[in-house]
């Protein structure tokens, strides 16, 4: 399992792709969205959690498609699900690895981001522990998504219009959170509600995922 | 050690391929798989492997004891040839991995990044993995594809090597690999009959 | 009952044969009963004293909200019934359904829109039941999508089940998560298209015959559609199987 | 025709625009439900003349 781990991570730093991508993406959502709404710092502060959050899931779902495909092109799929690693797992893996190089950088660079947008300081922390408990459950929702689409011509499209109505909860609960946080609220109800998402999502979504995952490989 | 496989039925995109396939292997055995192409050899190996469901029928294999290798060798591009192998090594629970080098002589390209190899170089890593794999059964699907006729006798040697270790070896190939221990069945014969064609439910298999 | 009888039904001939002789009843009922309750929704219902005229959409609102989402619960149920009996028709029958709930879906958000144009003063509002409809749109999208874009017909069943089930999931939690999300907004908002408490009995039974003649329509389109989805069906493995003797 | 008052426009439209998209509906499923099954008898009947 540990293999799977490094090998992915390998991957990631050497193909050049997944791991600085996802990081550059969300700079520059954050970057265009004072161009599209105007440099007021006091309305970029109202919505900076709001706009640290879409660009988070957006660069999430950029590196999705990533996550199956270039194992389904090459065959190591096939090999992979008739390894002793029960599919199960094998999904579990992929998606911590996505979360490792997609998610968890998005959330170390998140208060940078804050800082160009003029978030008020005390929403730091809670932007911070939303995004880490929110993230891991979109790699688990996109890696259920890339899933589905592995080995369609024109998977990517699709999977976006799957996995984006799956994020809603996240979305709503994480940004609500974060907002809550910045407008100095007491944050315990959508803190709760995330981590209940994200832990039952952890917990039952590979089950999907490895269904389907079989269903494709046949 | 052994792999049986009675009344086979077995179907590629809801359409019967084959029917009625029976066979057995005992260690030691092998067994090379002819037919023309299209056939189902494919669908029928990766049945084997348990990769799909047959549409009726038994495949009775050992538990954890099969690796299957397809036509794409599972080589990442910009991995080396020693990590690659490694890495298949690991993930069926080994760590050694200089005997695979060593029978497909893939040792002096160890620190090479497999994207820089020849077709052939490739093809022989991928086969290196069924060595690391230490499983019993290999289930091959034209394993000799772009390899030169110096190549062939070595995967034959490995091949040769494995059965006299007690392993088995299911072959679909449509070279001669002078494997002459080796059982030959042409699935040719056992090519499914078109169903009656008022058979309304029959239309959905 | 019988259940085992009921199974029967899950073959295709026998599914073509048994609607035949159905559909026709079913189809006639629908139309009969949506003609029925929409004339005497629209001319002879007394206007809402607070919402005036605009009351009479409600014929359209309620039954087609409601079908939207019943049209998601029969796929769930049919998804269900493929992933542990794999009947083909209940398959096929998903995916038939899938389009008319979507429509449903779309009916419903539009007569909302335009209801809560006078009320509201404004096309759209995040009202939460308005967003979650709009979250259902979107899965039906996905849904349909995901049948279009796979070509083997099996994987496609399963792919889709797995998904409207899955779905299913995500979607209740979106609702949640939508009242969660705008609860302050609209919370006095006592003046909605589909609470209860505004319909009086005169809107209440033609209202009824409204939902009856939505749901004999569903029924009679999805029983069409899937007969229409098995025979392509039947249609792509003659081809197919065309192909291969060749 | 009841008078319907100011709000005429609103329940007109939702009116016309339902019932459009209802019959829409029932048009595509009974043109494809009738093409369809002509395709499959065209089919059937070429696949038994051939055997």
């Amino acid at each position: 399992m540990i293999a799977l781990l490094i090998r992915d991570f390998r991957l990631a730093m050497r193909a050049g792709g997944g791991f600085g991508l996802g990081l550059a993406f969300f700079l520059i959502v954050v970057t265009l969205v004072p161009f599209g709404v105007g440099p007021q710092s006091t309305l970029l502060a109202t919505i900076a959690p709001g706009i640290l959050w879409l660009g988070a899931l957006l660069a999430c779902l950029l590196s999705l498609d990533r996550i199956f495909a270039l194992d389904w092109e090459d065959g190591s799929l096939d090999l992979l699900a008739t390894s002793p690693l029960p599919m199960e797992a094998l999904v579990t893996i992929k998606a911590l690895a996505h979360w490792l190089t997609t998610g968890l950088p998005l959330v170390l660079a998140a208060p940078v981001f804050a800082l160009l947008l003029n978030m008020p300081t005390e929403g730091y922390r809670p932007l911070i522990i939303s995004l880490l408990l929110g993230t891991p459950a979109l790699s688990v929702i996109g890696t259920f998504g890339a899933a589905l689409t592995v080995g369609l011509k024109r998977g990517g499209l699709l999977l976006s219009l799957l996995v984006l109505p799956l994020y809603v909860p996240t979305l709503i609960f994480g940004a609500e959170m974060a907002r809550r946080g910045a407008e100095g609220f007491d944050t315990t109800t959508p803190l709760l509600m995330l981590a209940g998402i994200t832990c039952g999502t952890i917990a039952l979504l590979p089950f999907a995922s490895a269904a389907v995952l079989r269903v494709n490989l046949r | 050690m052994g792999l049986t496989v009675s009344d086979l039925t077995i179907a590629r995109g809801g359409i019967r391929v084959l029917e009625g396939l029976s066979f057995a292997l005992g260690a030691g055995q092998a067994l090379v798989l002819r037919g023309p192409n299209g056939v189902g050899k494919t669908t029928l190996l990766r049945t084997i492997a348990g990769l799909q469901p047959p549409v009726s029928g038994r495949v009775k294999v050992p538990a954890d004891a099969l690796v299957y290798a397809g036509h794409a060798d599972g080589i990442k591009a910009t991995l080396t040839v020693r990590e690659n192998l490694g890495f298949w090594a690991q993930a069926f629970g080994n760590s050694d991995i200089t005997g695979a080098m060593e029978a497909f002589q893939l040792a002096p390209l160890g620190e090479r990044p497999a994207g820089a190899l020849s077709a052939g170089q490739k093809r022989r890593l991928g086969l290196a993995r069924l060595l690391v794999t230490g499983r019993k059964i290999w289930v091959l699907d034209e394993p000799t594809v772009s390899l030169d006729v110096e190549a062939v006798a070595m995967f034959a040697s490995a091949v040769r090597a494995h059965l006299a270790g007690g392993g088995l070896a299911v072959i679909a190939t449509h070279i001669d690999l002078g494997l002459s221990e080796a059982q030959v069945l042409d699935v040719g014969p056992f090519k499914a009959k078109p169903l009656e064609h008022d058979d309304f439910d029959g239309a959905f298999l | 009952m019988n259940l085992n009888a009921l199974w029967e039904y899950a073959n295709p001939k026998k599914f073509i044969q048994t609607t035949d002789r159905v559909l026709p009843w079913v189809a006639g009922l629908a139309a009969l009963s949506l003609v029925f309750g929409l004339i005497w929704g629209f001319f002879f219902t007394p206007e809402d004293y607070r919402q005036g005229s605009t009351v009479k959409i409600i014929y359209l609102h309620v039954p087609s909200a409601l079908m939207a989402i019943n049209a998601w619960m029969m796929m769930l149920v049919t998804s269900l019934v493929w992933i542990v009996r794999r009947h083909h028709v209940s398959a096929l029958a998903a995916r038939a359904a899938a389009p008319v709930g979507m429509v449903m879906t779309v009916i419903a958000l539009i007569t909302g829109a335009i209801w809560g144009q006078p009320m509201w003063g404004t096309w759209w509002a995040w009202d939460p039941r308005l967003t979650s409809f709009l979250i259902l749109f979107l899965f039906y999208l996905g849904y349909i999508a995901l049948w279009e874009a796979i070509e083997n017909d099996d994987t496609a069943a399963d792919l889709t089940s797995i998904l409207c089930l899955v779905g299913s999931v995500f979607a209740l939690l979106s609702r949640y998560a939508v009242n969660f999300w705008n609860q302050g907004l609209h919370q006095g908002a006592s003046l909605s298209l589909d609470k209860e408490e505004n319909v009086a009995d005169v809107f209440w039974y033609p209202l009824l015959v409204c939902i009856a003649g939505f749901a004999l329509l569903f029924i009679a389109l999805v029983l069409l559609r899937t007969r229409t989805e098995i025979r392509a069906r039947r249609m792509r493995v003659l081809l197919a199987r065309e192909r291969m003797g060749a | 025709m009841p008078d319907l008052g100011k709000y005429a426009e609103a329940v007109l439209s939702s009116y016309a625009v339902s019932i459009a998209l209802i019959a829409g509906l029932i048009v595509v499923s009974v043109l494809r439900a009738n093409r369809v099954s002509k395709q499959l008898q065209e089919i059937e009947n070429k696949v038994k003349s051939n055997g």
